[in-house]
């Protein structure tokens, strides 16, 4: 019989913008698991999916219906205020949820940080580096770049988005570093996470002479502000969250995109030729059977939770196991390293322990680079033409600093 | 005409009322007495001020200068809702009923001064008295209704009723308040000769018999000659005559602005 | 209201020019209330036709009816046909019968009390392009009704007569065919009762405009029309030339009352004559 | 006190507000025909810009063809909208007719978004130069155009009303449809003529907005903007909606501005103008220019 | 005149003729209704119970809206942010002073009525559409606020709340929380149709109806204006505090301004001035997306959706259906269920006789 799974997608709320293709990303991805490889153990994945268009409670009520009707053993989750609102409840109900919101809050397992606010986490899990430590790494290479380019004095950081769980989750762990890193640290900047004129942010961006400015919100808005800031004429080196930049917002943005900074969590993006990227196209074919879609990074790392829960649920299987949540939890531990058979120089090696579930600390920095007009012609023929690229710029390590961790 | 003298102090006194709406004057320097008991009517040609009149009576206008007094008080700056439970009931001339409300409903508000228990009472309906308290005031609603005839539209919704049913029904509305003044603003508009006639007798019952001291504005001669006890004439907002309804029908003036010089309706009859 | 006087058969009627022919209609409010159960009457064209009957007889209906405005309140005819100047106006929107040339005075006033009199004149002429005549007849009014010219305010806030005046001249200056007019002398001063009477007759002499009277005041709708109708309950139960009836004994009694001396005091009146009859 | 920044924030407020004001009139026009709130204003905005966005990159019309189109669309749009939902709804209570348009709000949402997905699009460089410098700050030139443009519909508005056969029509019809039917006024006719009217207009500064920011499913928060507005100024008043439009366009700057320098708390600009709004209404329940209910008995 | 009471009613006294529900057909059926739904957790699954608690916690405030809306008079497009309030209050109130649950929610009630008379007070002031925006204004104002007001709503993260428990029985299966529900669905429709029948009930009717002559009829228009607030606030917040305690989670994002347009739309659609229809229209409303989402569910996968490759979109159709249903029902369904509902029953009282 099938194992139920449910998956809360963002297609039509404020984060739908990069919502959709993860969410297609993740739906594609378990359609395919399904059809090639006969689900997991034989079983069939019944996904329900359930668009809450990025409201928590919506997501909650949802979650009830889940567990009281369809008793999910695993949910594929989205936002951030969301998730954390049901961290209470997936561990009272030992449900795995794997969510597209990389907030550190969400890696303490074994609530062992002692932070105010954050609640042990044991089945929260999530693919990539956590908002705030991708945020360090950015950092990190925002004080290499400021000397690397001879400037004098301290560089100003300040950071930006919405009131809002999602933008705010690394704000304060940036703050802190930027500070340690010497930066001057200015009041955030608040802008809301649709899409609007920002033209007054970045008078005062501009007014405030900051050096580098972070952009918390997601790709949709924060193009808005780029656009506005590129009128006003503001010089300020961005630097994006993983959902805050990607090639759809190049597109979009144009030339105000130019130089924007941001963290991407999969080794290869579409068009790459590592060696994953032959599924990876195959599992885009279930969705678009003509094969002619350009996939944003999103996609891709949807595909790459997936792929996660569903090994972890083939190691619940193993040996004819039950598929529960707490097997399938202990299947995230189950390996170091860990690459989703197949997907190869595509997803990252995650590492999972029952303490630590930040399952990587790399993070790799791209640059925007859009050199023209990008009104005409798709995504993909503006990638193929070269009028947009992303160019890796850095690879940045991070410690695994025990007092990062849930921060 | 009348030799049922009524008390002769003045339930209500206005002295001195202007009323000024930026540049229209709409009363200027009014002064009269209703006594206790007397029907007491106000005629003019239109726009003279009348309806202005009753309004700042019962509250709607406050007067630019002047005062009222109702039963000795000084009303002058009361609210209107003050003024109802003091014991001042009205109708309009522009109807103005409750359109959703059934007729019962739009007699029963009329009690609302009368009545104590609030909305905590009201909600809690069985314990605390209001539904006692209902009971005994639907009683003497009955009453006014049987009394005005409107029993079979009772639970009728008063926005559907011809007009001159609606008329009664604002009466009924009003009476519900057991006012000691009835202030009525053209009673008998829109009524053939036998409902005027009802509506008549409906007055002049409610002033004998109920003990109400009536105020009416009304432009049918006939019968403001016949039921009032004294007549006030208005005419761009001041006064020209007051007195017995004779005298000042044959006034010159009241019948050069008013009546016309062939005042057909306005004979006198003998009683 | 005794049935004695039965109405005619509309056949038996001699052949005139009718303007408007109302043939046994019948209206039903909300689905459920009947209100005209089989009502006919005629208009001869150029004349003056007076309509009475008690509250609720039906009266605001029927007019309401030919207006087409029955449909904005719920209302609906449900049997038989009105024609104007030979042509069915079942059916037809209400603003197309303003077109045609049937212009209502509402019941209750219904001027627009948010915009001046001078605004509401115009209104009443929207109808109509010709503005040279608008002006002209705008002043036409003005002339009728010299109040109307001083309040230079809103309509709202004039007198309950001032404002008939108004619901009044805002008819004329459609210049239609067929006015109904409904109890234009309502609220009206007895100096102004006579004047509007004179200004009807005035309109149909000089105009030649044919009106459909709804009119409390028997006498004076009586002394103006041609001919009369009298309903009660929704049907017209009698009816005939002014004349005959102003002298029906009667409408003598329930509309008319008596004369100077014959007239019963109001004070004397020991009994209530209707009894519930709008059961 | 940082001088020049509250100088550039200032015009900016005024130049923003000045489209709100465009927005507003187009709400004011259905409000006087109508006395109906239109909560799907916002979503008018966002299919002009769409529609618009279309002509100029899937047709590639060059941008006064494509602009003309997408007025005439826009016509035909608020036609199509009357004769569909809002000829059935004559003669219901207002509350109906305002909450049909709250439905014609999501369904419009919704489908824009299915049509056109949820990322923002940019629209293709109109004007040779895309901004100009006005007292120090740039200012993007269609804005600027926009404010020529909303002067002009401004005083065809104030004409309409003021003098015009239909506009009277229209305010009698708001009065009482009834009384409007009795006088020959079609009203259907009237609420056509004046949901097309409106729809063009916010169209026009759907397209504006587009421009500047890319289209994208947010701009219908204009609709709700436009609320403070047209309250401001009085629900009547087309100079009210366009001073109130201004009011609130300055009213966000300035928060904006004490905020960033001062109080840091976030969300002052778009929360400001409720608490302006608020305010004046305490002091003027009928906002700068609406007029008074007529309260006579 | 046509008062539609059927024949052989006879009312031997006035007593007989104030009662809610006029015959004794209607009162049975009543009882009925309340045993069958007592029932309800034995015959369905968590899922029918889940949307039963729903249309119960929302109708309680779909019904103070409507003795704002349907009954003064006043459109106010900020419940929603009453309803938050009083989901915040009662958790708040438990977490802090640990007041038990089934305390506080009627504490929230009084507290969302206080609050709501100190925002009615001034709109007492408002006419027609201004109050209506000015209503608006107050839900971006305290949307703001509960954003902002990290102590008492937990900020833009959001609150979690407790079940109620009773002598060491929790509330904490929609099961038991149904009956909670029901109960107090019970208690506030009764309140609410009684005050209709009492003195101020009708006052709020006639400042509906006819403010100028209430007022001279002895009415105090500013006290029945704000007291209407107040009461709407009253059932707003007794709604809330049941939605906190049975989602177990509150967050400021849920009570936006279109949550207060559904809110209106429950009430426009039930019947503006029905106390049952409130109660309709929230069924409508929580029944309208599921469906919808049924029909979504049934359309995904299918030939269709291949066909018109719906894929993602298919959430907006939903919304489409929703917006769509809204304007087809008011198109044909204007005066609202309870309406409808009526005639249901005229029909069949008259049957055969339709006419
Ligand atoms: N909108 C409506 N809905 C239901 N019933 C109505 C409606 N309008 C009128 N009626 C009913 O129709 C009947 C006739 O009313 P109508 O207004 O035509 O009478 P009328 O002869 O003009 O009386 P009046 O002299 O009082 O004006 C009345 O019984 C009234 O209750
Ligand atoms: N609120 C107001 N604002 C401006 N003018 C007003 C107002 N109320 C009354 N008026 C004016 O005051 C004058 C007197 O009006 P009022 O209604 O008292 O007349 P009336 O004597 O009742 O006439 P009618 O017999 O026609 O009813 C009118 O000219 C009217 O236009
Ligand atoms: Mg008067
Ligand atoms: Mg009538």
């Amino acid at each position: 019989q099938p194992i139920p799974i449910g998956h809360l997608m963002d297609n039509s709320g404020a984060t739908s913008d990069v919502g959709q293709p993860y969410g297609q990303g993740v739906a594609d991805a378990l359609a395919w698991v399904n059809s090639r490889r006969n689900g997991v153990a034989g079983r069939p994945i019944n996904v329900s999916g359930f668009d809450y268009g990025y409201a928590a409670p919506r997501a909650v009520s949802q979650y009830q219906s889940w567990t009281g009707r369809t008793r999910v053993v695993a949910i594929q989750g989205w936002g951030t205020a969301d998730t954390e609102a049901l961290v209470r409840f997936v561990t009272r109900d030992r449900i795995p949820y794997i969510s597209g919101s990389y907030s550190a809050a969400l890696t303490d397992a074994a609530g062992q940080s002692g932070r105010q606010g954050v609640e042990a986490a044991p089945y929260n899990f999530f693919y990539g580096p956590s908002y705030s430590d991708a945020l360090r790494g950015m950092l990190q290479w925002a004080a290499q770049d400021w000397r690397a380019r001879g400037q004098q004095g301290r560089p100003k950081y300040v950071h930006m988005g919405a009131n809002h769980p999602y933008p705010n989750s690394p704000k304060a762990a940036g703050e802190a570093l930027a500070a340690e890193l010497g930066f001057e640290v200015l009041p955030a900047i608040q802008f809301a996470l649709t899409p609007g004129d920002y033209t007054a942010q970045c008078l005062t961006l501009k007014n405030a002479g900051a050096n580098y400015a972070y952009l918390g919100n997601t790709a949709g808005s924060n193009i808005s502000v780029l656009r506005a800031c590129q009128t006003a004429g503001v010089q300020v080196q961005f630097m994006g969250n993983v959902w805050g930049m990607d090639e759809n917002a190049m597109k979009a943005a144009g030339t105000a995109a130019n130089g924007v900074v941001f963290p991407v969590r999969t080794g290869a993006v579409w068009g790459g030729d590592a060696p994953g990227m032959a599924q990876v196209r195959e599992i885009s074919r279930v969705s678009d059977s003509a094969g002619t879609a350009y996939r944003p990074v999103h996609y891709i790392s949807g595909i790459c939770s997936a792929m996660l829960m569903v090994e972890a649920m083939e190691t619940a299987a193993e040996g004819g196991g039950q598929v529960t949540g707490e097997r399938i939890r202990d299947g995230f531990y189950a390996r170091q390293n860990w690459v989703p058979r197949g997907f190869e120089g595509v997803c990252n090696p995650s590492t999972y322990t029952p303490q630590d579930h930040r399952g990587t600390l790399r993070v790799a920095l791209y640059r925007a680079s859009v050199s023209g007009d990008t009104t005409q012609g798709s995504v993909a023929e503006l990638m193929q033409a070269g009028t947009m690229k992303i160019e890796n710029i850095a690879t940045i390590d991070l410690e695994r600093r025990r007092d990062w961790l849930g921060w | 005409m009348s030799e049922e003298t009524p008390d002769l102090a003045p339930i209500l006194a206005a002295e001195g009322i202007s009323l000024r709406f930026g540049g229209v004057r709409a009363l200027t320097d009014v002064s009269f007495a209703v006594r206790r008991g007397e029907i007491f009517s106000i005629i003019g040609p239109n726009g003279a001020g009348k309806t202005s009149m009753v309004n700042c009576i019962s509250g709607r206008y406050r007067p630019t200068q002047g005062q009222i007094r109702f039963d000795g008080q000084d009303i002058t700056r009361l609210g209107p809702n003050r003024r109802a439970a003091l014991g001042i009931g009205r109708t309009f001339q522009n109807l103005a009923l409750f359109g959703h409300m059934t007729v019962l409903d739009n007699i029963m508000v009329g009690r609302h001064h009368l009545l104590k228990s609030g909305f905590l009472r009201g909600m809690l309906y069985w314990v605390g008295g209001a539904q006692k308290e209902e009971l005994a005031h639907r009683r003497e609603v009955e009453e006014i209704i049987d009394f005005l005839e409107i029993q079979p539209v009772r639970k009728a919704v008063a926005g559907t009723l011809p007009y001159g049913l609606r008329k009664r029904v604002e009466l009924a509305r009003a009476v519900a308040l057991k006012p000691k003044l009835i202030l009525l603003d053209e009673p008998m508009a829109g009524m053939n000769l036998e409902e005027k006639e009802d509506m008549a007798r409906f007055i002049t019952d409610l002033n004998a018999e109920w003990g109400m001291t009536v105020l009416m504005i009304e432009h049918d001669m006939g019968v403001v000659m016949d039921i009032s006890h004294r007549v006030m004439v208005l005419d761009f907002g001041r006064k020209i005559a007051e007195g017995e309804p004779d005298a000042v029908l044959a006034h010159p003036e009241v019948r050069r602005a008013y009546l016309g010089e062939d005042a057909l309706e306005a004979e006198p009859v003998e009683a | 209201m005794s049935q004695a006087l039965a109405t005619p058969p509309p056949a038996a009627r001699p052949a005139e020019d009718l303007l408007l022919e109302v043939n046994n209609i019948e209206v039903v409010y909300s689905d459920v209330i009947l209100v005209l159960r089989g009502l006919s009457l005629a208009v001869p064209r150029g004349k003056i036709v007076a309509l009475l009957g008690a509250n609720g007889a039906g009266k605001s209906t029927t007019l309401k009816a030919i207006s087409g405005l029955l449909k904005s309140e719920d209302g609906e005819i449900t049997r038989g046909d009105i024609r104007f100047a030979g042509e069915r106006l079942n059916g037809v929107e209400a603003h197309q019968i303003v077109r045609r040339g049937i212009f209502q005075v509402m019941e209750g006033r219904r001027i627009v009390s948010d915009m001046t009199c001078l605004e509401n004149l115009r209104l009443g002429a929207f109808t109509r392009s010709d503005s040279a005549e608008i002006r002209r007849d705008i002043e036409m009014v003005y002339g009728y009704f010299p109040r109307l010219k001083e309040r230079t305010g809103l309509a709202g806030y004039l007198s309950g007569g001032e404002q008939q005046m108004l619901a009044i001249g805002r008819a004329l200056m459609a210049r239609p065919k067929l006015i109904l007019m409904d109890e234009p002398s309502m609220g009206l001063s007895p100096l102004l009762v006579k004047e509007v009477f004179g200004i009807i007759r005035q309109l149909n002499a000089d105009l030649g405009i044919t009106i459909l009277l709804v009119e409390q005041n028997a006498r004076m709708a009586l002394s103006v029309a041609s001919h009369g109708y009298v309903m009660e309950q929704g049907k017209v139960v009698l009816d005939g030339s002014a004349e005959d009836l102003a002298n029906n004994e009667d409408v003598k009694e329930f509309y008319l009352g008596g004369h100077g001396a014959e007239r019963k005091s109001f004070r004397n009146l020991k009994s209530y004559k209707r009894r519930k009859r709008w059961l | 006190m940082d001088t020049s920044l509250l100088l550039q924030l200032t015009l900016n407020g005024l130049i923003v507000g000045m489209l709100y004001g465009v927005v507003a009139m187009s709400f004011v026009l259905i409000y006087k025909a109508s006395q109906v709130v239109n909560f799907a204003q916002g979503e008018f905005l966002l299919v002009g810009a769409w529609v618009c966005w279309w002509f100029l990159t899937e047709w590639q019309l060059p941008f006064y063809a494509g602009f003309a189109f997408t007025l005439v669309f826009m016509m035909l749009f608020g036609l199509v909208l009357q004769v569909v939902v809002l000829r059935p709804l004559i003669g219901e209570p207002v509350i109906s007719v305002i909450m049909a348009t709250i439905g014609l709000g999501i369904f419009f949402q919704a489908l824009m978004k299915w049509i056109f997905g949820v990322f923002a699009k940019p629209f293709p460089p109109i004007f040779a130069m895309e901004q100009v410098r006005v007292l120090g700050l740039e200012v993007q030139t269609v804005y600027l155009a926009s404010l020529g443009v909303s002067l002009l519909i401004m005083a065809g508005f104030g004409w309409f009303f003021k003098a015009s056969k239909h506009g009277l029509a229209m305010r009698a019809t708001a009065f009482d449809q009834q009384v409007a039917q009795s006088l020959g006024v079609s009203v259907p006719k009237v609420f056509a003529m004046s949901w097309a009217i409106s729809a063009v207009v916010s169209a026009v500064a759907g397209v504006v907005v587009g421009v500047v920011n890319g289209v994208s499913s947010a701009l219908s928060f204009y609709g709700i903007k436009v609320f403070p507005a047209v309250i401001l100024g009085g629900l009547d008043s087309i100079l009210g909606a366009v001073l109130g439009g201004v009011i609130v366009g300055l009213l966000e700057n300035w928060a904006h501005y004490i905020d960033s320098q001062w109080l840091n708390w976030g969300n002052m600009f778009q929360i400001a103008p409720f608490y302006g709004l608020v305010l004046i209404l305490l002091i003027k329940p009928y906002g700068l220019f609406g007029t008074k209910n007529i309260e006579r008995v | 005149m046509t008062a539609l009471t059927p024949c052989g009613d006879w009312r031997a006294s006035y007593r007989a003729d104030t009662t809610i529900f006029p015959t004794r057909n209607s009162r049975i059926a009543l009882l009925l209704g309340i045993l069958l739904l007592c029932c309800a957790p034995l015959v369905f699954g968590r899922f029918e119970l889940s949307l039963l608690i729903n249309i119960g916690f929302l109708g309680i405030a779909a019904l103070g809206l409507n003795i704002l809306v349907g009954f003064t008079g006043q459109i106010s497009i900020g419940h929603a942010a009453f309803f938050g309030l009083g989901a915040f209050v009662s958790a708040y109130l438990h977490e802090r002073y640990h007041v038990p649950v089934l305390l506080c929610i009627p504490l929230a009630g009084i507290f969302t009525a206080f609050i709501g008379l100190i925002f009615g007070a001034p709109a007492a002031r408002l006419k027609g559409l201004y109050l209506a925006i000015a209503t608006l204004a107050a839900q971006f104002i305290l949307e703001d606020f509960f954003a902002r007001a990290q102590w008492f709503t937990g900020g833009v993260a959001g609150r979690m709340t407790e079940s109620p428990v009773l002598f060491g029985f929790a509330f904490d299966r929609d099961e038991s929380y149904f009956y909670l529900t029901l109960a107090w669905v019970i208690i506030m429709f009764t309140a609410a149709a009684n005050l209709m029948r009492s003195r101020d009930g009708r006052a709020l009717v006639a400042v509906r109806d006819h403010y100028l002559s209430a007022e001279m009829m002895g009415i105090n228009l500013a006290y029945y204006r704000t007291l209407s607030f107040g009461i709407a606030s009253l059932y707003a917040g007794i709604g809330g505090a049941l939605y906190a305690h049975y989602l177990l989670f509150a967050s400021v994002e849920a009570f936006n301004i279109l949550f207060s347009i559904q809110f209106l739309g429950m009430v426009i659609i039930g019947g503006l001035g029905s106390v049952m229809g409130s109660l309709m229209g929230a069924a409508f409303m929580v029944m309208l997306p599921e469906v919808t989402q049924m029909g979504a569910d049934l359309l995904a996968g299918s030939s269709i959706d291949r066909a018109l490759k719906l894929g993602a979109s298919i959430s907006f159709l939903r919304e489409m259906v929703v917006g769509a249903a809204i304007i087809l029902f008011l198109i044909f369904e204007p005066d609202g269920l309870a309406r409808r509902w009526r005639l249901i029953k005229a029909y069949w009282k008259l049957y055969p006789y339709s006419h």
